[in-house]
């Protein structure tokens, strides 16, 4: 009955990828972000795609994240919406 | 019914996803939130293509037996290919982020805004 | 060595585009000169691959050497070969032509500027010569990203364009990721020549039609096909000249090519007008666009936001004869591609030519400047003749056969949508011919100049204006060598390709889509 | 038009799931992306190109040109960056024409 | 994040810890990606992953590994270069682009005790490319966005 775990992560990222759209404040917003890239890796992970999970993890939470934080850190950290 | 439930709703999730990310593109004002959903749009298409790459009782798609000279059976592993496809999709959407990004530094610099409306505005004066 | 000629065309610009930021940072001048050899390499490899396709008919070259449903193969039939050589030769062209201005908008980074324009063409070639579908999105993100880039340095509003462009061109991209997933999931396979076969099989279903809206949505997205141009126009009014006189000819016509790519390998013909009907739609689409396009070219008073909306009525225009759908649709879409590479290559540079040397844009501002440009505004004037589709230029002869492959299927509508967007054409270019040729310099042109849209000396490099006490255009002079010559050179073309149309239609183009 | 937003979104998930119903069953083991290349794919892996990682085999041989074309991608980005955020205006004069 | 936060643990964890276990981790899953998941872009991404978060822990300039960005440049160029060789060996030698099958590989072979066929050969020399390539290219766009503001 693996395929429920699945599902209840796939419910996760939908909350996390509504949080991180709606937050007004970026960093929040942007660790959000660094969240739900983590639980898609878990997801990929947990269905065999371990390189892709891999990829994800290093690149789209770590890389993508940080690269947010400093463009953020640059500019205005509030956000009209 | 909840069979039904058990073989589709990766194609559901993926597409309510696909749709929250479409949402923060085209329906924010701040260009760092178009960012943030340009990147759960893209994630959201990575998911689909790997949830289609599952196969009944499959395993990693690494060939241990190989150098041993054991002879694999293909029904064992997953799919590979859309791995590989999604390898390269993330980093393209690594690399249209990062330029984005730029694109939005560089903004910031010459507006003073990251509010699409406000920049509108002061470019009609 | 002629086996392995399709992998010069991409891989040459390729390879130097790794080059030349490195040189262009040591040797100013290296970069323009490595540039322009590369891309005359990949023209050189177009035109033999396109002369061995005459030969010996299509020939297919497995990168990597696997065979195709395993590895990734480059077809090159007729089509592919004539757009790919159209591709190179108007780069080669805009690329020399553009190097003063080049230079200055690429700022100290001309390595860096020329490594983009490298990695642009090659992004449309391996597009243009690619036989499969991932490997397609693999190349439209380079090109595209080089784009967004060249045309964001284009100044304070080139900025809001570009980041639009760059968020709308990633919908693209992605939505024809997804067509193509669904493809996948449904056949298997990734190389377009067997997607055909297994398809055919195949009874039509959902998911293929569903995937074939998508890929269409996303391409339509790139080429600005109407309810989706908005980027377009602020995209080519603000970029650069030097980018917009390259991205304007060649880069939504290689998407169009695709999409007309889609119709000739992917999709059987019965799957894009049952349930869902695609065909339909695109010709729905292209004609719409075609009016809205003319009307709105008609109504603006910057000459390069006119060329951009008239780009969009001509992109419809190739949307309606793959939509027609017959061997003649196609054929003329496809020879409307080619065409209207030439023709607005031609109208930008000219443009762009007239910017640089008397910084004007607006086309009420232009009065008197054709007898002060002779050359420049010669190529003008040829290349709106071919816009407007006045025989022998070359934009007669794609409407021509449109509007018989109108009248063969019996769509009186589209051949009076083609009629009636040649005399638009001809009300807004005519209009700026009137200016350039028959009206005298006007004593104090602009008052409000053109510099309204630009940040002060940004990219109008001549601040004459301000202190125009006697007639701008009268000082005006023919621009240099390097400038007009290639100008002239495309103009001509644009004749000679309506000279030669039968015998590009009978012997290349027909033969390519049947 | 936050409404035709909302409505042509809510549009796009009923199309997906309208056209997920002709798509494979999740692990679907007759699925036509399992049946046709992938078991192609593990057999020249295993005779041609012997490494056992089936993903860096596609990834680096039977594709790799999708990895160039994607490596290539991310060095564009790379020019790009370079050229949004650290060209200066100031060329240097060398040829005085124009 | 340009502000250096002064503690001496987050200092040292991320400079004595963290960087040399992430970079051998990294050149681990680059040299076996082959043999289990990883390869050139998970070994890239990991890499400057590791240079990134380092940067944010500590600031940007009081960071270690600071590299020039010509350097970076350089890195990113000869990685592209690495892998446009590999395509381009085959074809002097008379085969396809990236068609690793006549690629000499006795040397190697006898050199590091290895095995290997010359596709793998292959893959090996494009991945060190592709892992050149991606690491520096994302540590490039990192120093240029964050370190904009400053100049």
């Amino acid at each position: 009955m693996i395929w429920w775990l699945e599902l209840s992560l796939f419910g996760l990222l939908v909350v996390a990828a509504l949080i991180a759209l709606s937050v007004r404040d970026m960093i929040a917003a942007v660790a959000t972000l660094s969240v739900y890239s983590f639980l898609a890796a878990t997801l990929l992970a947990l269905m065999g795609a371990v390189d892709v999970a891999l990829t994800e993890a290093a690149l789209g939470a770590g890389v993508t994240g940080v690269l947010l934080v400093g463009a953020v850190s640059v500019v205005d950290r509030r956000t009209p919406d | 019914m909840i069979d039904e439930v058990a073989a589709r709703f990766p194609y559901w999730a993926t597409a309510v996803l696909l749709v929250v990310g479409l949402y923060g593109m085209i329906g924010k004002r701040s260009l760092v939130k178009q960012v943030i959903g340009l990147s759960i749009f893209q994630s959201a298409i990575i998911l689909f293509f790997i949830s289609g790459s599952l196969l009944e009782g499959a395993t990693l798609p690494i060939l241990y037996g190989v150098h041993g000279g054991e002879h694999a059976d293909p029904d064992d592993f997953v799919n590979p290919l859309p791995h590989v496809l999604m390898l390269t999709a993330i980093v393209v959407g690594v690399a249209i982020t990062g330029v984005a990004l730029s694109f939005l530094v560089s903004i910031y610099r010459e507006f003073g805004t990251l509010d699409e409306r406000e920049m509108l505005d002061e470019m009609r004066k | 060595m002629e086996q392995q000629l399709p992998a010069f065309i991409v891989g040459a610009p390729l390879l130097f585009s790794v080059i030349v930021p490195i040189l262009g940072r040591k040797w100013r001048q290296s970069a323009f000169v490595v540039a322009v050899a590369t891309v005359a390499v990949s023209t050189v490899a177009s035109a033999l691959s396109l002369v061995r396709v005459l030969d010996g008919g299509t020939f297919r070259y497995y990168l990597g050497g696997w065979e195709p449903p395993v590895g990734i193969e480059y077809v090159i039939d007729e089509v592919s070969a004539v757009v790919s050589l159209v591709v190179t030769s108007v780069s080669l062209l805009v690329v020399i032509s553009t190097r003063r201005w080049a230079e200055r908008e690429a700022g100290d980074r001309p390595g860096v500027f020329y490594g983009l324009v490298l990695l642009l063409l090659a992004g449309l070639t391996g597009i243009v010569l690619t036989g499969d579908l991932f490997n397609l999105f693999v190349f439209l993100e380079i090109a595209s990203l080089a784009a967004y880039a060249l045309v964001f340095i284009g100044g304070r509003r080139a900025m809001l364009a570009g980041f639009r462009y760059l968020i709308i061109g990633s919908i693209g991209g992605a939505f024809y990721l997804l067509g193509v997933g669904f493809i996948y999931f449904a056949t298997g396979t990734l190389n377009m020549i067997e997607a055909r076969q297994l398809l055919e099989e195949a009874e039509s279903t959902r998911a293929v039609q569903v995937g074939a809206v998508f890929i269409f949505t996303g391409l339509g997205l790139k080429m600005a096909l109407v309810p989706m141009h908005l980027w377009l126009p602020d995209a080519y009014e603000h970029a650069p000249s030097s980018v917009n006189s390259l991205i304007a000819p060649v880069m939504t016509k290689v998407a169009a090519y695709a999409m007309l790519r889609m119709f000739l390998s992917v999709f059987p013909p019965g799957y894009l007008s049952g349930a869902v009907p695609i065909a339909d739609a695109l010709l729905v689409l292209g004609l719409i666009g075609i009016v809205f396009g003319s009307v709105a070219a008609a109504g603006q008073t910057d000459i390069r936001r006119m060329l951009a909306y008239s780009s969009i009525s001509q992109l419809a225009f190739i949307a309606v004869g793959i939509g027609l759908g017959t061997p003649l649709a196609l054929a003329a879409a496809l020879l409307h591609v080619v065409n209207h590479a030439a023709m607005k290559a031609t109208l930008f540079l000219a443009t762009a030519s007239v910017r640089f040397r008397v910084g004007l844009q607006r086309t009420h501002n232009l009065a008197g400047l054709g007898p002060r440009m002779p050359l420049t505004m010669g190529a003008f004037a040829v290349g709106s003749v071919a816009m407007v589709g006045i025989p022998p230029t070359a934009g007669f002869f794609s409407k021509w056969y449109m509007v018989q492959a109108g009248v063969d299927e019996g769509q009186w509508i589209v051949v009076a949508v083609v009629l009636l967007s040649s005399l638009l054409t001809a009300v807004y270019l005519f209009k700026v011919l009137e200016q350039v040729y028959l009206r005298p310099a006007k004593p104090e042109p602009s008052a409000h100049h053109d510099d309204e849209h630009d940040s002060p000396g940004e990219s109008a490099p001549h601040p004459v204006e301000q202190q125009a006490m006697r007639p701008v255009v009268e000082r005006a002079r023919e621009a240099p060598l390097d400038v007009w010559l290639p100008l002239v050179l495309l103009g001509a073309a644009t004749v000679v390709l309506g000279v030669f149309n039968v015998v590009i239609m009978e012997h290349v183009l027909l033969p390519g889509v049947s | 038009m936050k409404l035709l937003m909302l409505t042509f979104l809510a549009g796009l998930v009923a199309l997906l799931v309208w056209a997920s119903a002709d798509l494979p069953d999740r692990a679907d083991p007759h699925a036509p992306a399992n049946r046709h290349l992938s078991p192609e794919l593990t057999e020249m892996t295993e005779s041609e190109v012997v490494i056992p990682n089936l993903v860096s085999a596609i990834l680096a041989d039977f594709r790799s040109y999708d990895t160039l074309g994607e490596t290539f991608v991310i060095f564009t980005a790379g020019l790009a960056v370079v050229l949004v955020l650290q060209r200066s205006r100031r060329v240097p004069e060398e040829d005085g024409d124009e | 994040m340009n502000d250096r936060y002064d503690s001496v643990i987050l200092h040292f964890v991320a400079r004595v810890v963290m960087i040399p276990l992430i970079v051998v981790f990294g050149i681990y899953v680059l040299l076996h990606g082959e043999l289990s998941p990883g390869g050139g872009f998970q070994a890239g991404a990991i890499v400057a992953a590791a240079l990134l978060l380092v940067r944010l822990a500590l600031g940007n300039r009081q960071a270690a590994l600071q590299i020039p960005q010509g350097l970076l440049i350089w890195l990113a160029c000869i990685g592209l270069g690495i892998y446009m060789f590999g395509g381009i060996l085959p074809l002097i030698l008379g085969a396809n682009f990236l068609d690793y099958a006549p690629i000499p590989v006795e040397w190697y072979n006898k050199f590091a005790g290895e095995d290997r066929t010359p596709r793998a050969m292959g893959i090996l020399i494009i991945e060190v490319g592709v892992f050149l390539g991606v690491a520096s290219v994302l540590v490039l766009i990192y120093d240029l966005i964050a370190g904009s503001s400053r100049q």
